[in-house]
């Protein structure tokens, strides 16, 4: 497939277009992410930290958006690319830095990094290091809701290159056949790692994998949150109300490399300034000007949010290393 | 005690289970309607619901892979794999996902769950369905691998399983399958991590587990005849290994055989060997011998298979040699 | 899905309805295979022969029809049950029985039995104990072709239980990515073992599962030969010129068991008698009847192919059996 | 001589088979257009068509599944595996196909291909991706398994496993990945199954590969100064292992200690030491000493992967009180 631009707006807009307190929790959201991205890069460049960092700087409004409809009950799995879900689905920037920085009271106690943050108290069953790894899990975490009798709601994100993987379509055919409260939920930014979606997927689109099961799907805009939000709500709530999975492919693009230090030679300046127009947090910040948000609302969001990342940074850096002595800690629970 | 099949136990495990906790579902081929391909289900989705007891596609992957998420968000599913060679489809959800879960979160993620695996060593099967990989999983932090050796041992190892809070895989032996057994009445709970000393003796430690078990003791009667007593000892769980009671033994009888279905080269005995020549060194009074089959696949028909897998009387030639120098 | 039964006869024949020496062949090269079959339960009957078989009785047109159309050098891979597709691509039967007694000079020196029957000789690149485990071995057989400039076609056969394996949908992605000259030949015979496809498949059919990826697909009647040769010479023929891939669901039936001796408690009587009917052998006798080949000819047919098998199988029964020496012999091929 | 980094020898290894071979293709994640990940396939698209060197969709089961096909057909395809975690993915492929092929056929056909795979140990990657799981491939009749520690090596056995006639894995290690080394000018084949002396010794035999052996050398280096003079041997290949060699070393030195990044249990030094215990008893005057992480995932943040793998000063100390006593 190529990778392609939407920028039609949805038939009928979702409540949430209109809705200044969500919309502005929205973009707060989106902020946060993007302010926790470069205070991370930050810490990168600056030597405090090391290591790979997978950005989701350009794609917040797929986290935000899809996150904005579930409880903290719901259930999501996440990827490489993880911080944007994780804070989403509500993990506190603090700990996540500590976790970037190998500290003890990291959300993993410093042991994992980012590629594996984790929080049950969220719902939050893990970021992961293997490309299309959580999607299994997901399904598994959908069949513990159907099967216990709650309403409970489960997530995958995943990238386009996940496509590749046979996990995806093994999921999509138990998650159909179980009827199973599960939203697959794509990221297409139009690259895995290296290479552009063309090389690796030879569907038109994400959402077309879908049909054969008898999945609803849709192609959606990703960085206009309202879209994102609206193509979300439909699908939370068919899942929720026990009418089976869906999958939502969002067109989107990360700003930044593959990981922090990509050089990107795979694609043009022009590509990325083309899409850094269509930035999801600009589009959001005008919609919000739309509904009567001045500049400097605006601006106080970004600012708490760099004030909070730097304060999670400068909290994380300060706490004590996961000490040797954890090394071989919680590899068991028990013996029987 | 009630005689039961090996198979038998192991659906009274599990319906036992089922019963006991409602968190406990099974999935897998075949596994809910059919009753199982090869009958370990039988009865379960009639007694306990569709809800519990499910047919999957063959997604070896998606199948563990749901287990894993279904572990980690409040039940405990058990997962069938048909025979331990389909394992190499799973690995990934085995191996990066359910080992390292609770790792990886430090603690506040758990999995646990059970992949029950039909080992197809001696029945024919040919080199894709005779597999003995334990060693594999042996080898992975976070995993637990029990290989029952009789009916009272299948089941108590996996009502063992169902309740341990690691994700725990249950070989299960096709050539114990229909064999009989007293099996203990009552909810009999095997420890995850004990070894167990199947037949006393003080001249050579003989280790085995499965299927390799049974043709050990044939061996250790014959031995017995000729004046050689022989231990053997069922180490029950490979993962973790029970390295105190196998150093015991050996520091009692200073010679050690171990017998199993893999193949030598990097196999489960390589790890009790690695033991012997290491904390047990002290102890060894002869060579480790290994009696395993040959660096090759395994071969379907019987009478090759017979020369594949070490016999009764092959092992207890082992055991002489070992014994009289 | 459900299990379809497809009677409607193709828009257009295949111009082998009409060639008298064509069908006489194919009916023969599936009579060959039924007599097979019929033989090998005979052995495990008899007690001659031990050990698992799984018969292909009743889906001999697609075997038959799609090797048809190959040439010695096209390559093909099979499944557990592949006994048909072994022989229509030219294996010879006394070498494949000898292979089920554990013969020495059985196709694989006696040692892998029914499930591995591999013959270069006849492109034959193996039958396989792996659900959807010869998949990506035909696209990287189709790979080969193409890389060295050949017209060579891959042909890889398996079961509509393989969609639940992801190896059959990484392998049509890359098919189609790379355009590769390779057939996925899907037997849709109702069931996966014990269970029906409607409970491990949630598509409408196989062929949908090769829309996504821009595969052309045909859902066609396994049952009648011409249909399957029609269907496979568009197939076969759009690869031999490098257009790529296509999918073929052929819907058929096994007239017995997963394997000699399943009680098929699964099935009704009614189902399988309703089968019988469709029976490949009586439509293709049907077909030839109405081209002016007499009863005489067709038994004369059946009476050779019985023979053949009865001499192929007590051939066998006096060979040597593989030697305990050979346990060892074939796991390499010397040091590098 | 030229002093090459060890990916550049991996780079120039490539070319030369895809110039001498037009058999030798080349499949894997971003190996193409990006020319590689690490850079091992940079500039061999360009040089040697898009046809001969192709980049493919995250599919490691398709992928290796693909080279097994094709190796089977004409072909001589090095297919990449980006980390040696995600073999997991492709376990299927590799035991039950690629290494099974030539047994299962009796000999008809073959699968000469090669899987490359980069080994993340030690440089912070974490959990899912610094796995070491050599044993597993070891422990599996028909496949080969080499380890290169140095650029010379990564050469020279890379070219020695795409003329191999069999399947052969080739673990690259990423900590190793920038380093450089003499590399012989000309057409050098290593032949796989052999292993090589790094440095001669008599006191004690230290056997490791790859990342840990460079640290072993270390560690010989400051024995030396305490007047303790260490055989390091490097297997190079683990499947076939060179038995023979290492029991020779053994023989002259009478102790023997294994260095790995893989955990211990079940690990690939658990053969080693069985050998030790089984062949060369006579010879040990010392029990076998593995040093290895503990029994755990890997972890990301450095100061964490200093105390999992065992360093330089961990080695001189285990050898320094495996000599002395
Ligand atoms: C099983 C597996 N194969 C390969 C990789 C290496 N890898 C990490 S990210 C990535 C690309 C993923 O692309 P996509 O799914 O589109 O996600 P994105 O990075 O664009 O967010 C790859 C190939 C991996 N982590 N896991
Ligand atoms: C990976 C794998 N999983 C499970 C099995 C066990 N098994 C053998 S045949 C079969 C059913 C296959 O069904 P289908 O593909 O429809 O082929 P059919 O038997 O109908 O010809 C199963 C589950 C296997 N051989 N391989
Ligand atoms: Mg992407
Ligand atoms: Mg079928």
């Amino acid at each position: 497939m190529t990778h392609p631009v939407l920028t039609e707006p949805a038939a009928a807009a979702d409540p949430v277009a209109k809705d200044r307190d969500a919309l502005l929790a929205l973009f707060t959201t989106m902020t946060r992410i993007r302010e926790f991205e470069l205070c991370g890069a930050r810490q990168l460049a600056t030597g405090k930290l090391s290591g790979t960092l997978h950005l989701s700087s350009g794609q917040e409004a797929v986290a935000a958006g899809v996150c904005h409809l579930l409880a903290g009950t719901d259930h999501v799995t996440s990827t490489h690319r993880g911080h944007g879900h994780c804070l989403a689905k509500g993990a506190a920037p603090d700990r996540m830095m500590a976790e970037l920085f190998g500290a003890g009271n990291g959300y993993c106690k410093g042991r994992s990094g980012s590629m594996h943050i984790a929080d049950p108290a969220t719902g939050l069953l893990g970021a992961n290091g293997i490309v299309g790894g959580g999607i299994p899990m997901a399904v598994g975490a959908a069949l513990s809701a159907q099967v216990r009798g709650t309403t409970q709601v489960s997530v995958t994100f995943f990238g386009e290159g996940a496509t590749g993987e046979g996990s995806l379509h093994e999921s999509l055919n138990l998650a159909a056949l179980w009827r199973l409260p599960v939203v697959f939920v794509c990221e297409n930014n139009g690259y895995a790692e290296l290479s552009p979606v063309a090389d690796v997927l030879a569907a038109d689109s994400v959402a077309k994998l879908a049909a054969p099961f008898g999945i609803p799907a849709r192609t959606v805009d990703g960085n206009d949150v309202v879209e994102v939000v609206g193509a979300a709500r439909e699908a939370v709530e068919r899942a929720r109300a026990g009418h089976g999975p869906s999958l939502l492919e969002y067109v989107t693009y990360r700003h930044d490399g593959h990981y922090v230090g990509d050089a990107q030679s795979y694609r043009t300046k022009e590509e990325r300034a083309a899409w850094a127009e269509r930035d999801p947090l600009l589009r959001a910040a005008e919609r919000l000007r739309a509904l009567g948000f001045d500049d400097e609302t605006l601006d106080a969001v970004r600012a708490d949010a760099t004030a909070e990342m730097n304060a999670a940074a400068e909290w994380a850096a300060a706490q004590v290393p996961a000490p040797a002595s954890s090394l071989t800690t919680d590899v068991y629970g028990g013996l029987s | 005690m009630t005689v039961r099949k090996y198979w038998q136990a192991v659906n009274d495990a599990l319906r036992e289970e089922l019963a006991r906790d409602e968190r406990v579902v099974i999935f897998g081929e075949d596994v809910a309607k059919p009753g199982g391909p090869f009958g370990a289900t039988r009865g379960l989705r009639e007694e306990f619901g569709a809800s519990r007891v499910r047919d999957t596609p063959i997604s070896e992957a998606g199948i563990v892979g749901a287990a894993v998420g279904a572990a980690m968000t409040g039940l405990r599913p058990i997962a069938e794999i048909m025979y331990f060679d389909f394992i190499t489809l799973a690995m990934d959800q085995l191996v990066n996902q359910a080992a390292k879960v609770r790792y990886m979160s430090g603690g506040a993620l758990s999995v646990p769950m059970v992949v029950r695996v039909f080992c197809g060593a001696g029945r024919g099967s040919g080199p894709q369905h005779s597999q003995s990989v334990e060693s594999w999983l042996g080898h992975v932090p976070g995993l637990r691998v029990v290989a029952p050796g009789d009916p009272a041992e299948a089941k108590a190892l996996l009502k063992g399983a169902i309740r341990s809070p690691d994700p725990v895989i249950v070989l299960d032996s096709s050539r114990l399958w229909t064999k009989r057994g007293e099996v203990p009445d009552g909810d009999v709970v095997a420890p995850i991590g004990e070894a167990r000393i199947v037949r006393p003796g003080n001249d050579v430690t003989i280790v085995a587990w499965s299927w390799a078990l049974s043709r050990s003791l044939e061996a250790a009667e014959k031995l017995a005849a000729q004046g050689i007593s022989a231990e053997v000892v069922d180490p029950r769980s490979l993962n973790p290994l029970d390295e105190k009671s196998i150093m015991d033994s050996l520091r009692r009888t200073g010679r050690l055989l171990i017998v199993h279905d893999a193949v030598s080269t990097y196999g489960p005995g390589a790890e009790i060997a690695a033991l012997a020549a290491g904390p047990g060194f002290g102890a060894l009074r002869a060579p480790v011998v290994r009696l395993t089959p040959p660096f090759a696949p395994a071969p379907f028909p019987s009478h090759l298979e017979q020369a594949y897998y070490p016999q009764p009387a092959d092992i207890e030639t082992a055991a002489l040699s070992l014994v009289r120098g």
